[in-house]
């Protein structure tokens, strides 16, 4: 059954690439996430088999249709439901939840929100380009206040969401940042992501060149991003800066973080805060900073492994070859029964 | 939008029965109160346990050999304050050694546990028929609670009937007085006493009861009930009662021999939904919000996990659906169970289900509508939704259950429809059938033929929407196959190769195979049965769903009386059957009884150009038998 | 379920108006190709602006004087790759001294600036039409990538049309050379290279289109595109072009006398509802959430606020329509607008404003369905959806629009209906007529007459549910306003005080009365006209929505060639219209085209009895008038 | 026009009780709550007639009910949208939103997070008695793990939601936790919220005496509540206990709270933090702490004003006197037209 090689070769990018033409716009960047996410499934050992994308609606929802593997190309906001559906019935899959701002944050928050606080065994990669590509370019949930769109021609008034500490607020227990031009940070993230047992929350922040060019600028040039940018590692100490001497340390007044100098105002590097991943305040924290103030914190931002949900809801699996009436009269009989003869 | 009409070729498929033959005691018809049947209501306050004493009643009535229907009717409110109308909760019961098929229009005899309870249900009484009441609770406070002016019982508001006066409160906590309780918890085994005193009443003992008393509770609950019931039933033994309180003599009815048990429509259907996986070889996934009265099914399956079903109380009735659907895409039986507002919810996934062409069991327990409505009574206004309601060209089959033993097979049709067709299959209950307990005579274990679902494995020649020439299914793959990787989703896609498509020929081909599914299977349908009558004469009447009950016993009524009167009961709503527009060119007159302004006239005007007489009723309860009855008589006069 | 049809005797209602009467050119009929009309269709890459061409050619039309009608079709993606066949973007549109209604089947003129938009359309074009090619994008690269093997312009591939090879490529950078562009930016200037050719054809100056120009460009990309503008004009004056190519000569058409504008449905659709609401003394409150083809409302309302237009993007559909119900509440207007996907979501909520008794507009603008279907393409397939997608016995008016132009009066009789009868109504429009341009004759001031609402201030006598005896609407107050606190909600209540009411009989009443809101308005209706055509005879065509051109433009040629065809067009489909069965009665056939697979003509089965012929499509085009001259030709040998 | 008394009268919590019977069950915490709300409106001013409770589904949301004021008792979940639309059309109503820890969080959780995003000015009072009540008993998303309940008889398996943490990571510029049988401290939290332009996040927590009785006992019975709840007051030390004497601190180790006792381990007052509302982080702190090993913390948890949304949103009135068909007229003539004679 099924085509199966005798000798496994090792796979590649290209084992993870449907024949379908890609359909994004000349310099989205869906392209470098899409090369991303090919090139390390192979690295992790996925199969296009044993792999689904789930996605919900938008131009990032377009994903499933570029990989080789299994998709599900759902409605408006309900990847999470349809994956949690799927992974409860099949566990050892791996599933991959494709969102946008909009599919993940305005129509499906609830889902994302039970999807995280249930804690299914999920890897939600959620693009954040911070406007809706695929509706022609009305603001999100995620859009900066001001912004300028068809939907808000005068500027947009609500305050926009942070994903990663919507997320944290959600209990998820794994919670990550990544960039879709960060080609060498972005293949670990989604590592640590499939590695986490539960449900994985990654933000990546996408360039739509076509309504919301350039909008992490700041975050993904090269130019800028060395300043602007603090890229955490669990145990290392959390400094950034163009010399690598700007450092995370505690808010010398009141409760939280602030920016300091190593060397300067008597800062020393014992001063800067070791990131701890595990610690879910911590997380909060970075999840919230944001330039020009603070850095854009990049990387895992929070990991504390806990139970997963789909073991736990599944029923036991019932043996394929038990004689099914039999069975379905033993329960009609398990009750109070009485025989008429 | 006109239903596919194909000719009539292929065989009964599984699961389908003539409704007739499941009831007990099918055939006699009942005629006579008191002789016959009896019909009881209790009624009292919410925290009465009124809802118990019906089902041990039930359950009593089963062990005697009585057929029976029950009807339990309960307040909106969990608590609502003791003593007030709105508070007041009933369970009605008809007893007969004759075919029992409703709970009964007018009660011979209701006990009411205090004033409001009275007030309700004095109305429904027959002329002439007892009412025990409780003179305990016939204070002035609970009068006024209640609504009442003046005191009832004295002032000859009860001329039509005959009354029987206890205090039961005093009676009851005189039997429990040894065991310490104080006065509350000492009259919550008033229902204890009232339902020995029915039993003996009825000439039954107590041991079912008793033995029921123990197996359930411990210590001083236990005893203080047993205590309360034995003085119930002994009361009645050596009380002196006034000659106006008959025993009633019901003696065992002739059923259909086989094994018994007493089911509500909720049980049945999740088993059946259950038994339909099992017999598909599926695990059996339900994807489920909770709401009245639709509940006690993810109650009942939440307790089946160690037979393999999987529950997920999803966040709302989106993601619930949303789950059965990724469900059913990862290879297991979804289904989604929901109330009219929840099932409104579900449209835009429906839609989902049908573009994807994935096997998927809606079920939905109808209740009073529209919006919140009534949610606690019945009704049968969800049927265009369950056609009609969705965007774009999209129907799905329709099925409605009649009974609450019928909820099982009908259970099993829908699971059979789904994984056949690949399509998702609506299921349509109610909230009198959910909640009415009825006895239900065990299928047997040759009519449950298994159906084993084949997953598509090979990889040559495979494309997702390469379809079977006769159900026009697809082929199902499990996610984790080898070589078989693929995508789906909700835009269009080409008939030959599964890819996104905005060809208009091709939506146009996809969009005639879609609702070809529904010709393919009303041409698989079998030919249809009369339930009762001859296949032609003055009138027909057309029911579906839980009306089941009342149409049969008027229309037996009828033809006892000489008229030429048939009953035609529809399981398969959408597709309509295809020889119902020649089965009803036979009558002269068609009558539609339905719970709603006339949906189902709705669609057979549309689908067979026929006039019918459409009868509605929409007052959350189920129809009185007098009510057909009477539009019967009107047409045969 | 069956519609309410009490006699007809109510006076013409506001805003009711002949369709025909309201065209442009109205009356005569356009028979001769390239005579009466010419019908031209851009096509290229999404890159190349081939919308802004389209509609500059539009505008320039209708300066000029002619009737036209337009078609855009473009891709779903945003920005499909360059040169394949799924990123190609169509505007068609038909310029004619004649009425013009529709785009037109088959093209006259094709422009076609890469191989893949010669793929797509050349099938379309009529035999011995004019193929114009940019064979500057002919190369192998291009050609392989629109799917040919060979080359069309070489391979006799065009054999049945007159060809115009022109490098237009080279011709527009040669014309922009001096403003020191890239070959990209200077490729962008291709579209008003062909555009200024395509004037020249039709013997118009460029003056409009460099008008244009001017206000909304400045700078090189202004004076590049001015430039490439002039140089396709003169291209066509001062090169000896081959003898294939004839100039057209299309004189203005009569239209009525008016002030007249370029309107998209999208556009009149908002400004109805605005202009409704101003009629009604009432601020506009939209709560929509962005959908593919029903945004653009958003966005024309969103541009309004300095009109006291309120705009709230919501989370979601449902939150959407609740906002709005919200705003109802609480005096305002309110409005939801989507699509079909999106108003699924919406179905729960429309039964909490049916059960409150609130005013509501629902605008559905129809797209390809099921689920995700086909977003950017026309359908009509959510009629039964809107008329009985609701649990419950919850029924509202439902209207649909048949023009660009319709849609603004449709709208102003959605908001009067809504306030009238407290109740939501929906509004159905499509994708084509959203999109569509069509010149429009502005109404008469003296037509708009204020409908101003009363809201309920007198506390004497008040209940939040006393109604109307007319048009059974409740009374409307502001929360705020003293002495009427009161609490509403989607529980059943009492007819006679509002208040929660479990009782049987009242759900009847209050049933009764919410479904006594549809007799109502089917009372009001004024009389309905004949669109053309006799009010008997052989063959009626029933049409509703946006295939009024088609059903038009086929049924005046049938008129023409001596068939007794008349053309009825419902605006309102729900209540239907009490003398519709009368009128229908008159005619041997009822024909009824529809883009869906037959929804109204089940309205039609089992509402009048009477046996129609559907006629239908579900390909996400519009109607070519061939289709439905065929079906009117076999009916009228 | 309207009932005008000449002298205006104060009002007690009589004049915002309707007519209608209460018809929650004997013992609920919902009357406690509906008493303190009657009590409170007459104090911060209200009048029943510019004053509306909108609520979703649920024993919580039959609250209008049995209110004087205007109500509305919408669907379930959806009071928050309902109530969006409301106050923007009409801002100078106080809108009150009531709803459940099933309405509010499981399937109205979207709407939640968007109100609190949005930061509209609604008063939302969540009645979290981690359960389902009206419809008999089912588990929530705030019932702890293991709960057993019709649809989880072998015990829930999912990880509750914190309300208050959610509504942090919503952007929630209000939020506080109030107690049914608090009757001291209720009030205050309510007229806080009350005072709060904006939306007030309003978490109370209510015994269900039927279907999960003394959830909260420790917090609400007067013997534990001394070690077991810490009232926070801006600006105060945050410090408790039957004593007084136990206090919150800097985490000695890490990035968060502890509890230390004063006098203890070198401990002392100037060491104990003090509350202070406007931190976010802090209030993310606090919101998540919880009995045994923490305190429940109750009172304002974080109060931060900002814009709030319904001013901005809402077109300008277009005066109600002007000539309707001549403004629309001057709509249609704004553009291209042109005239035939
Ligand atoms: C029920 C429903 N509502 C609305 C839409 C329209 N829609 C499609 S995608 C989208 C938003 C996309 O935004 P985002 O998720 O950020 O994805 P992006 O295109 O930016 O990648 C919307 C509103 C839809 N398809 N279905
Ligand atoms: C659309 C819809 N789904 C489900 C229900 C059933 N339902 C009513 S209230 C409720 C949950 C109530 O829980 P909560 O909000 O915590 O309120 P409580 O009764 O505990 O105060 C549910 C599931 C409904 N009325 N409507
Ligand atoms: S619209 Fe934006 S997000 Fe969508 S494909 Fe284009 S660039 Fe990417
Ligand atoms: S069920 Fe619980 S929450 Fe509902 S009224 Fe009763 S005690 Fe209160
Ligand atoms: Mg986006
Ligand atoms: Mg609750």
């Amino acid at each position: 059954m099924g085509i199966q090689s005798d000798t496994p070769r090792l796979l590649t990018d290209k084992d993870f690439a449907s024949d379908q033409d890609v359909r994004w716009c000349p310099g989205c960047g869906d392209y470098a996430i899409l090369k991303a996410v090919q090139r390390t499934l192979p690295q992790i050992g996925a199969t296009p088999d044993t792999t689904v994308f789930v996605s919900g609606i938008g131009c990032s929802s377009r994903f499933p249709y570029y990989m080789a593997t299994y998709g599900f190309h759902t409605i408006h906001g309900r990847a999470p439901a349809v994956a949690t559906g799927l992974k409860i019935t099949n566990p050892d899959l791996d599933v991959w939840v494709v969102t946008g701002d909009g599919d993940g944050l305005s129509i499906g928050g609830n889902h994302m929100l039970h999807a995280l606080r249930r804690n299914i065994d999920l890897n939600i990669l959620l693009f954040n380009n911070e406007i809706y590509g695929l509706t022609k370019g009305q603001y999100s949930p995620t859009s900066p206040c001001g912004t300028r769109s068809p939907s808000s021609p005068g500027g947009s008034v609500d305050a926009p969401l942070m994903p990663c500490v919507f997320a944290l607020g959600a209990g998820a227990r794994f919670v990550a940042r990544g960039g879709d031009t960060l080609l060498k940070q972005l293949p670990e993230v989604l590592k640590r992501a499939h590695a986490h047992k539960g449900a994985s929350f990654v933000e990546i922040l996408q360039n739509c060149v076509i309504y919301n060019p350039g909008a992490f600028d700041a975050v993904t040039d090269k130019k800028t991003a060395p300043d602007s940018v603090l890229f955490v590692e669990h145990g290392k100490p959390m400094l950034f800066g163009r010399d690598g001497r700007k450092g995370l340390v505690r808010s010398p007044d009141g409760f939280g973080l602030a920016v300091a100098t190593v060397g300067e105002n008597g800062v020393t590097e014992a001063d800067v805060l070791v990131h701890d991943e595990t610690n879910r305040l911590l997380g909060m924290a970075l999840a919230a900073l944001r330039p020009p103030l603070f850095p854009m914190v990049m990387g895992v931002i929070h990991c504390a492994p806990g139970d997963s949900f789909e073991t736990a809801c599944r029923a036991p699996e019932v043996p394929a070859g038990g004689d099914a009436a039999a069975d379905i009269m033993a329960l009609l009989h398990a009750g109070d029964t009485w025989t008429v003869p | 939008m006109t239903a596919p009409t194909p000719p009539v070729t292929a065989p009964a498929p599984a699961a389908v029965q003539a409704l007739a033959g499941r009831r007990a005691a099918a055939g006699r018809v009942s005629l006579t109160p008191e002789v016959d049947f009896v019909r009881i209501r209790f009624a009292g306050d919410s925290g009465d346990g009124i809802q118990l004493t019906g089902t041990r009643m039930a359950a009593s009535s089963a062990q005697f050999g009585n057929d029976f229907a029950t009807f339990p009717d309960y307040p909106a409110e969990i608590r609502a304050p003791v003593g007030t109308t709105y508070g007041v909760s009933a369970y009605s019961i008809n007893i007969g050694q004759t075919e029992i098929l409703t709970a009964g229009d007018s009660p011979d005899v209701l006990v009411a546990l205090n004033p409001a309870a009275l007030k309700v249900n004095l109305a429904d009484v027959r002329d002439g028929g007892l009412v025990v009441v409780d003179e305990g609770t016939f204070t002035d406070r609970d009068l006024k609670k209640a609504g009442y002016d003046g005191n009832p019982l004295e002032d000859g508001s009860l001329g039509r009937h005959r009354v029987l006066r206890l205090d039961i409160s005093a009676l009851t906590l005189a039997a429990v007085k040894d065991f310490g309780l104080g006065q509350k918890d000492g009259l919550r085994c008033k229902n204890m006493w009232t339902l020995g005193l029915v039993l003996w009443m009825f000439g039954r003992g107590t041991e079912a009861v008793e033995a029921w008393l123990g197996r359930k509770f411990k210590d001083t609950v236990r005893d203080s009930n047993l205590a309360a019931l034995k003085a119930g039933h002994a009361y009645g033994e050596t009380m002196e009662l006034s000659g106006d309180v008959r025993r009633f003599d019901i003696p065992a009815a002739q059923v259909a021999p086989g094994t018994y048990r007493t089911v509500t429509g909720a049980e049945t259907l999740s088993w059946g939904l259950w038994a339909g996986a099992r017999l598909a070889g599926l695990p059996l996934f339900l994807g489920s919000y909770p709401i009245t009265p639709a509940s006690s099914m993810l109650h009942t399956l939440a307790r089946m996990k160690d037979r393999g079903v999987t529950t997920f109380q999803a966040e709302d009735e989106i993601a619930a659906i949303c789950a059965a659907i990724g469900a059913s895409y990862g290879g297991a039986l979804g289904v989604t169970t929901s109330s009219g507002p929840g099932v409104a919810l579900k449209t835009e996934a429906i839609g989902l289900a049908i573009a994807t062409e994935l096997p998927l069991v809606i079920v939905d327990v109808q209740r009073g509508g529209p919006s919140t409505g009534l949610p606690t009574k019945t009704e049968q206004a969800d049927l265009l939704q369950a056609v009609y309601g969705r965007n774009g060209d999209a129907q799905i089959p329709v099925i409605a259950a009649a009974t609450p033993g019928d909820c099982f097979h009908c259970a099993i049709e829908a699971v059979r429809l789904a994984i056949r067709h690949m399509t998702p299959v609506m299921l349509l209950s109610d909230g009198y059938i959910a909640n009415a307990a009825e006895p239900w005579r065990l299928p047997a274990m040759e009519s449950l033929t298994p159906f084993p679902t084949t997953f598509r494995t090979e990889p040559q020649g495979f494309h997702p929407f390469l379809r079977d020439a006769d159900t026009l299914a697809r082929p199902w793959v499990k996610p984790g196959t080898p070589g078989l990787a693929h995508r789906i989703g909700g835009i269009e896609k080409d008939y030959d190769s599964g890819n996104i498509s905005y060809s208009p020929a091709n939506h146009q081909r996809m969009t005639d195979a879609r609702m070809g599914k529904l010709t393919a299977i009303a041409r698989d349908l079998a030919p249809l049965t009369v339930d009762q009558g001859e296949r032609s004469g003055e009138v027909a009447v057309v029911g579906w769903g839980s009306t089941y009950g009342a149409i049969r016993v008027a229309v037996g009524r009828a033809r006892a009386a000489g008229k030429a009167v048939s009953h035609i009961h529809l399981r398969h709503l959408w597709p309509l059957p295809p020889d119902l527009g020649d089965l009803l060119a036979g009558f002269r007159h068609v009558v539609v009884p339905e719970l709603n302004t006339g949906q189902l006239a709705t669609l057979l005007r549309s689908e067979l150009l026929r006039d019918v007489r459409s009868h509605t009723k929409v007052q959350g309860q189920p129809f009185k038998v007098a009510e057909i009855a009477a539009v019967l008589a009107s047409l045969t006069e």
